[in-house]
């Protein structure tokens, strides 16, 4: 297929039928199908929405506890209900709220404001948007049944192990919780392969807007992030279930284990939900203000600086357990250290409203009040950061009041800033400026009417996680206060919700840039997202080239068509943005939705130990999963597709330019942090036991483990050698021969692995020694599990013909995990070797 | 009155109040501050053995509740509910009920009245 | 239509009706209860045993007696009444229980009994109306507000009986009869209805304590009754620690103290009400599973 | 009683390390409201404010880098070394502070005890502290004793803390920043004061059911009074001296009493609760939730599951309204 070079804009006539054979592409469902809708509009819609609807609930269960303390001594709600109110409220705010906030808001965002038709893996999202909605339900309607978590939202152990918290509670928290994270991580992939994969031709990484690249950044964090506290929830999970004890100081174990692997989370989560929050200021201002951001340079350089720093300073929540000098010094110095990244994205902003003439419209209003709530919770930040002031006001209401304010203030303002900025994106005409600036006043008033309390209350003596308190402690007029403003706020919270219900309509077809705003996602829009995806030049390109808009609702930039008849994106370079090739993009599906409701239905009804119920979740998820993988790499045509400019593409790529390539290393990178996490685990329990191993504990035998590293290692080279076959188009008989054998090996490894460890004398229930190896086992297990069943795939691919050397995606991302996964089995065993070294 | 008066009377009634029930027995006691009697409730902590309206934390279950205590009929059982009893009651319980629980509480014959009469305010 | 409503234009024509009956229905019964409210609150409505009954409101009661009388007796099979002496028996009863309200051939109700309202009937009549059934139903269970209380918990099965065998014969009773048969009664006794079957099903505890007129002075959670201060409440009562003020609360305590109060506390202004130790202890149980 | 509670980080004792922390709280919330002041003078004027001039180099370095790191270095340095004068209490020569200040001495925290130093070990259980002195009066003694500490002025005194089963929190404001009690760990804090004073402290890591009512007194006294009181404490339980208070004391001995508690010089030697030898003296009961006065104690032994809903022990349930007199008299006059 040839077509004559043509620049950009591209003049000519488009072909008449081109632009309703896009459309009937990108269709969406119609009626309650449109539940099975999968791309990222979409979901991103239903995201952002379920995400609020968390909000509103857990603001629900914040104003009871309100009303609870609003009078000393107040008998409203007992102690047992507020203990699972506060817990609730924690959890389901940082959890069910404040991460898919800021993750629904980039899937909603990013493909527009990326110039591409949908995100790569529009079902990995919808998949991520079910298995969350369905399960924080469930979650939270624990609290109806009275069975909700009462252990805090950070779970110290051993509160909220087996001897101290019987029951189910804190498995609720456990399970749900964990899997919600798993739901967090397939969205950063999404959100990570998105960004540096489907940006539009010339939007090299100095071009893109803060956002996508606060975003990029908190991609990053999530996926180092999260693993340590989805490591940190099995390994309590497995002491409650089974008693190996982890965190139990009589056998070996240590509390602050769980501290460190928690705070190790939370302090990045904090950043994870402020970044795009500070992102969307970044867009929000210059538009407002109709002037480009001051210092982006050095703005960006703020983020990626604040996403490195926020994994150095999760022992400040840490101060009062009696650290060494130098370790608080050190983390003091670190958690002061990242007001400097905070300090220059705030005079990057001040300076742009400076230089613009800046629109007073309710966004503007929202970002106002952002300033000065981030900035004073800013500030008590440095405070808490001092560590021997931390040790007054740690675990009081003055660290409530905190970060309320840093989170309030710097994400939920931005948050609703962005909803009244982007609503007409949405829906083709703004919200009511009334009903917004009535809303924005209510919460502005209303939230330091709340919050500001909260500091004199902390300063006074008040811990936080009170149920109840004494009147002779004059906290009595601070608290009525809060619990005043506290509803005023929620006035303000109810505007807004309502304005959002009466006024937002999601239109397929948007053609509005009210703000007069520079960047691609005021390009009109409908399913199909931009008509032609525009080459770029800038990095607010609507204004340097104002002509743009018109140019691409005319299909005059790239790929104004389906040229493959199917929906498609064009897959750039991650670096400077050259196009590669052309993604098909998968269509409405049920099969997300299955296979999130299995997963939840899993993880709740293992947690309520019903057994066959979980399976047959287990069962349904995976089934769908295997399902939607099937169709997953379309046979590649050998033809070219033109996409303008004289530019052709083939519609597949394989190795590492492969989109899935991409998504692979980076759940690669996930896998390496838990298990990261867990070596850190094992040496953290090391350092504080006498002796290693403890006696009369035994370490598994050298001969053993080496038959299994070399056990371990021949699946590597079988796997290898599968690879050779597999480009010398050897037959398919003798490839699958390979990898059964290769599969064959690991099960072998693990059953070496397994001997070592119970003909040692070490047993898992005993000491934190015995369950900390047996954890690094049980994960090892889990691997063996997982590639004998991504090598079953892969031949069973290989036996439809649907596998070959051009067409082999599935075999190289199996590929990958085989050697990531022996390589990590090997570190696992020299791991468990290294105490020889010392003794 | 003539029962059209009456009728009018309750229509009065219903628009200034709902519904307001005739009143009962007020017992007095003289020089007994009822605002003062919350206090001595609060800072003698009554309320551990005592459901007291008004007093914070008031929720004992070992005594009886005290609420409406103006309509009990008699004390422990055994007295009538009048001012002197009850102001002597509530300072020396065991001298007047040998076999009650109640402890003999320390405090001063004006405490003693300012309680009696915040029990009579419930 | 009356012009003043206003007829919006998403109302078709069958809705409209339909809106126009509820709307109606609905202001018929507020305002029935707002007229009620002020009929009550304004003390229009008296209570003195010195103002009649409308005559339609005696009939209407008087005939919803009848109604349910002869619905619940409908399963009760009279024994034998004539045997020897059961209506010398029941005499006995009647002279003891029921004279001082029905009075008898020739004798005149008692002070108390001549001014209840509604007044007691005279049983002359009745029985000549009524089959045994329906009176024995009627001094079993009694009747709701008018004086006559149910006699199960006073009298013994057997003396229901021969109260309705003498009922029976009533009618046929001259005075020199009666007082002749009232005189030889005079000797014999009505036996109680200790000892009587308890079921323990909490419907039947409420009764008990009913029975016993503990409510008179107690307010006791699920039984209706007045607002009574005399003595404790007796509410939540699985969380009180103690009872009468001294004995730690739990079953055998309560038992103890409510078959007799003064042998606990010797002050106590509580009496002894002759409590069968069965209904004592279904009581207690009632009490001890008040949360 | 009406001495004053205090429990305010705003109302230290004088000559504690609560003091030092107050002031360098006055220095933050200063220089924090005036950033915030000149910040948002800053942001207002830019946004009511036709175009202006801003460079990115004045603004964004100047302003975002120059300005806070200064700021915080400053701020890091005076912490440091507020933070090691507060830790070296007890022997906070000018060198060590020095050395303290850059982090060189790494057990400032937990400098070694002073020979003679009171010690006393904190044990923190739900809900409610069990406390051990460790008495040098000639010989060294072990007083156990529980939720009220009494501490001589003017002296420092090195305070043990850990947990008998979840993580709390020893924290009374008014004397010292609060330290975690954890399981397998012990933690040390040394507190001091110079004035007599009664100062109130709360459990401040959350510890299940009943966090909010896991409180404790410190009693600041001259040294003489103090050591008198230690003497005492160290004494088993008077004898009942009156037929009533005896009583009282069979009431104790019949109940399911003693399984839990201990009174020195009595059958009575239960562990699982708080020690109960000298109890009538001390200021409050249930881990400072109620007065300590007959009333009170009657009201907790009969229905400290009202009280304290879920706590380990339950309510009498066998002694009757005389015998529990009995024995809440008994009970305080154990002083």
């Amino acid at each position: 297929m040839t077509a004559p070079a043509h620049g950009l804009p591209n003049s000519l006539p488009r072909p008449p039928g081109e632009l309703q054979q896009l459309e009937s592409v990108w269709e969406p469902p119609k009626g309650w199908r449109i539940l099975s809708a999968v791309n990222n509009t979409w979901i991103g819609l239903f995201y952002v929405g379920a995400a609020l609807l968390f909000l509103v609930l857990g603001g629900i269960l914040a104003l009871m506890m309100r009303l609870q303390l609003a009078v000393p001594e107040n008998d409203l709600i007992d102690f047992d209900l507020y203990n699972q109110l506060f817990t609730m409220h924690g959890s389901v705010m940082m959890f069910l709220f404040a991460v898919p906030v800021v993750e629904a808001i980039g899937i909603l965002l990013l493909p527009a404001m990326l110039g591409a038709r949908d995100l790569p893996f529009p079902r990995l999202s919808a998949y991520a948007f079910w298995a969350y909605f369905v399960g924080g339900l469930v979650f939270f309607a624990t609290i109806f049944f009275d069975v909700a978590p009462d252990g805090g939202w950070f779970m110290y152990p051993p509160l909220t192990s087996f001897e101290f918290s019987p029951g189910l509670r804190s498995d609720f928290w456990l399970l749900g919780i964990g899997f919600i994270e798993i739901s967090a991580i397939a969205g950063a992939i999404e959100i990570v392969v998105g960004i540096l994969r489907t940006r539009p031709p010339g939007m090299t990484l100095d071009k893109m807007p803060v956002y996508v690249w606060a975003m990029l950044i908190v991609g990053g964090m999530i996926i180092f992030g999260f693993p340590p506290v989805i490591l940190a929830t099995a390994l309590l999970e497995l002491e409650r279930a089974f008693h190996w004890p982890f965190f139990i100081a009589e056998q070996g174990g240590d509390p602050v284990l769980w501290q460190h692997l928690f705070w190790l989370f939370g302090h990045p989560d904090v950043y994870i939900i402020f970044l795009p929050a500070a992102g969307l200021v970044s867009m929000i201002v210059p538009t407002m203000a109709q002037i480009p951001l001051v210092g982006y340079r050095w703005v960006v350089l703020a983020i990626v600086a604040t996403g490195f720093i926020s994994f150095a300073l999760w022992v400040h929540h840490m101060f009062a357990t009696g650290m060494p000098h130098l370790t608080t010094s050190f983390f003091s110095a670190a958690s002061m250290a990242v007001a400097i990244p905070a300090g220059i994205q705030v005079f990057a902003w001040i300076a742009t409203l400076r230089r613009g003439r800046v629109q007073l419209a309710t966004p503007t209003w929202f970002i106002l009040g952002f300033f000065g709530i981030f900035v004073l919770g800013g500030l008590t930040g440095v405070m808490l950061a001092v560590a021997p002031y931390d040790w007054q006001v740690h675990d009081t209401y003055f660290v409530v009041a905190h970060l309320h304010y840093v989170l309030i203030g710097g994400m939920v303002f931005p948050v609703f800033a962005g909803i009244y900025y982007w609503a007409p994106f949405v829906s083709g005409r703004p919200l009511s400026e009334r009903m917004g600036k009535w809303a924005c006043g209510l919460m502005f008033g209303g939230f330091n009417l709340a919050f500001f309390p909260m500091h004199i209350s902390g300063l006074l003596g008040m811990p936080r996680r009170v149920w109840t308190y004494s009147d002779t402690l004059g906290w009595d007029i601070w608290n009525l206060l809060s619990t005043i403003g506290a509803f005023v706020l929620a006035a303000g919270f109810f505007i807004a919700l309502l304005d959002l219900l009466l006024h937002l309509r999601p239109a397929g077809k948007v053609n509005v840039n009210p703000w007069n705003a520079g960047t691609l996602e005021w390009l009109p829009l409908d399913n199909y997202g931009v008509r032609s995806i525009p080459r770029i030049t800038s990095r607010e390109p609507l204004w340097d080239t104002p002509s743009l808009r018109e140019e691409v609702d005319r299909g005059q930039h790239y790929l104004p068509n389906t040229v493959t008849g199917h929906r498609e994106t064009i897959v750039t370079s991650p670096i400077d943005a050259r196009p590669e090739y052309l993604l098909k993009l998968p269509g409405p599906s049920w099969l997300p939705v299955l296979a999130g409701v299995g997963t939840a239905a899993f993880f709740l009804f293992l947690t309520v130990k019903m057994f066959v119920a979980s399976a047959l979740g287990g069962i349904v998820a995976l089934v769908s999963i295997f399902k939607w993988l099937w169709k997953s790499e379309p046979a590649p045509t050998a033809k070219l597709y033109h996409i303008g400019e004289g530019i052709e593409l083939p519609d597949h790529a394989s190795g590492s330019k492969s989109h899935s390539w991409w998504a692979m290393v980076v759940l690669m990178l996930v896998d390496g942090s838990i298990f990261a996490s867990l070596v850190f685990a094992y040496f953290y329990l090391w350092t504080i036991t006498q002796g290693w191993p403890p006696a009369p504990f035994d370490i598994p035998s050298l001969s053993w483990t080496v038959g299994c590293a070399l056990l371990w290692s021949l699946s590597s080279l079988l796997f290898a050698i599968a690879k050779v076959l597999l480009r010398k188009a050897a037959s398919r008989a003798a490839i699958c021969g390979v990898i059964v054998s290769a599969i064959l090996c690991v099960i072998a490894a693990f059953a070496t692995n397994m001997h070592t460890f119970t003909t040692a004398n070490v047993q898992p229930a005993e000491h934190a020694y015995g369950a900390v190896i047996y954890a690094l086992l049980a994960w090892q297990g889990l691997h063996g599990v997982l590639l004998a069943l991504m090598g079953s795939y892969t031949i069973a691919r290989l036996i439809a013909g649907l596998l070959d050397d051009r067409r082999r995606n599935t075999f190289d991302n199996t590929r990958l995990m085989w050697h990531y996964s022996v390589a990590q089995g090997v570190v696992a065993l020299a791991v468990l070797q290294v105490p020889r070294l010392f003794s | 009155m003539s029962v059209t008066a009456r009728i009018a009377i309750g229509w009065l009634y219903l628009v200034l109040c709902g519904c307001m029930a005739p009143e009962g027995y007020e017992p007095h006691v003289p020089e007994g501050d009822p605002r003062q009697g919350r206090e001595v409730l609060a800072e003698l902590e009554c309320g551990v053995c005592h459901v007291i309206p008004g007093v914070p934390g008031a929720r004992g279950r070992v005594g009886p509740a005290l609420a409406d205590y103006k309509r009990n009929v008699y004390i422990a059982g055994r007295y009538p509910n009048d001012p002197d009893i009850l102001t002597r009651f509530v300072r020396d319980a065991p001298s007047m009920s040998p076999d009650t629980a109640m402890p003999a509480i320390e405090m001063s014959e004006a405490q003693a009245r300012d309680i009696a009469a915040y029990l009579y305010s419930l | 239509m009356p012009s003043w409503i206003h007829k919006p234009s998403w109302v078709h024509k069958p809705t409209r009706k339909i809106v126009l009956l509820v709307t109606g229905a609905i202001a018929l019964v507020l305002f029935g209860a707002l007229g009620a409210a002020v009929v009550l609150l304004s003390g229009a409505y008296s209570t003195a045993a010195t103002t009649q009954h409308f005559k339609i409101t005696h009939r209407l009661l008087d005939a919803g007696l009848r109604y349910s009388v002869r619905a619940s007796a409908s399963d009760i099979q009279a024994p034998i009444l004539d045997e020897p002496h059961k209506y010398e028996q029941g005499a006995a009863c009647y002279r003891l229980h029921c004279a001082q309200c029905h009075g008898a051939p020739g004798i005149a109700p008692d002070e108390e009994g001549r001014g209840m309202l509604p007044i007691a009937s005279n049983l002359a009549q009745s029985a000549r109306e009524w089959p045994a059934e329906w009176l024995y139903y009627v001094t079993k269970k009694g009747v709701r507000m008018s004086g006559m209380p149910a006699w199960e918990f006073r009298m013994s099965e057997e003396s229901l009986w021969s109260t309705v065998a003498f009922l029976t014969r009533l009618p046929s009773l001259t005075r020199a009869e009666y007082a002749q048969l009232s005189q030889y009664s005079a000797q014999l006794e009505c036996e109680s209805a200790e000892g009587a079957e308890m079921q323990a099903s909490e419907d039947r505890t409420k009764i008990v304590f009913r029975q016993y007129a503990c409510h008179s002075c107690h307010r006791i959670e699920g039984v209706v009754g007045p607002k009574s201060y005399v003595g404790p409440a007796l509410v939540e009562w699985s969380h009180r620690k103690y009872l009468a003020g001294t004995l730690p609360n739990n079953e055998e305590n309560l038992v103890r103290f409510i078959l007799d109060p003064q042998a606990v506390r010797p002050h106590s202004l509580m009496p002894k009400l002759e409590v069968a130790p069965a209904h004592a202890r279904q009581m207690a149980r009632y009490l001890l599973e008040l949360e | 009683m009406s001495e004053q509670h205090v429990q305010s980080v705003l109302h230290s004792a004088p000559g504690s390390g609560a003091e030092l922390l107050e002031e360098l709280g006055m220095v933050l919330y200063v220089g924090a409201a005036l950033i915030f002041v000149v910040v948002m003078g800053l942001l207002l004027h830019a946004v009511f404010s036709r175009r202006l001039r801003a460079s990115a180099r004045a603004w964004v370095i100047g302003g975002g880098i120059v300005f806070p790191a200064v700021t915080l270095f400053v701020l890091l340095t005076y912490s440091l070394a507020v933070g090691s004068a507060v830790s070296a209490l007890n022997s906070g020569t000018a060198l060590q502070l020095l050395l303290n200040c850059f982090g060189i001495d790494s057990n400032a925290r937990i400098p070694p005890p002073l020979p003679g130093t009171l010690r006393i070990n904190v044990v923190g259980k739900q809900w409610w502290w069990e406390v051990r002195y460790r008495a040098a009066d000639g010989e060294l003694r072990n007083v156990p004793l529980a939720n009220e500490l009494r501490i001589p002025v003017d002296e420092p005194v090195e305070l043990m803390v850990s947990s008998g089963d979840v993580i709390h929190s020893f924290w009374v404001p008014s004397l010292a920043g609060k330290v975690d009690m954890i399981p397998g760990r012990t933690n040390r804090l040394v507190v001091r004061t110079s004035e007599p004073g009664i100062y109130r402290g709360q459990c401040a890591e959350y510890c299940g059911g009943q966090h909010a009512l896991m409180a404790l007194y410190v009693v600041a006294e001259p040294r003489e009074r103090f050591y008198d009181w230690l003497r005492n404490q160290a004494q088993p339980a008077r004898a009942p001296t009156d037929p009533f208070l005896r009583s009282g004391y069979d009431a104790f001995m019949q109940g399911r009493c003693p399984e839990c508690h201990t009174v020195r010089g009595t059958p009575a030697e239960g562990t699982s609760g708080p020690d109960l030898t000298h109890i009538g003296g001390r200021h409050s009961l249930a881990a400072g939730v109620l007065k300590n006065h007959i009333g009170t104690m009657a009201g907790w032994i009969a229905g400290s599951q009202d009280v304290k809903p879920g706590n380990l022990m339950p309510d009498s349930e066998i002694h009757t309204g005389s015998q529990l007199r009995a024995l809440a008299a008994w009970l305080e006059s154990l002083e």
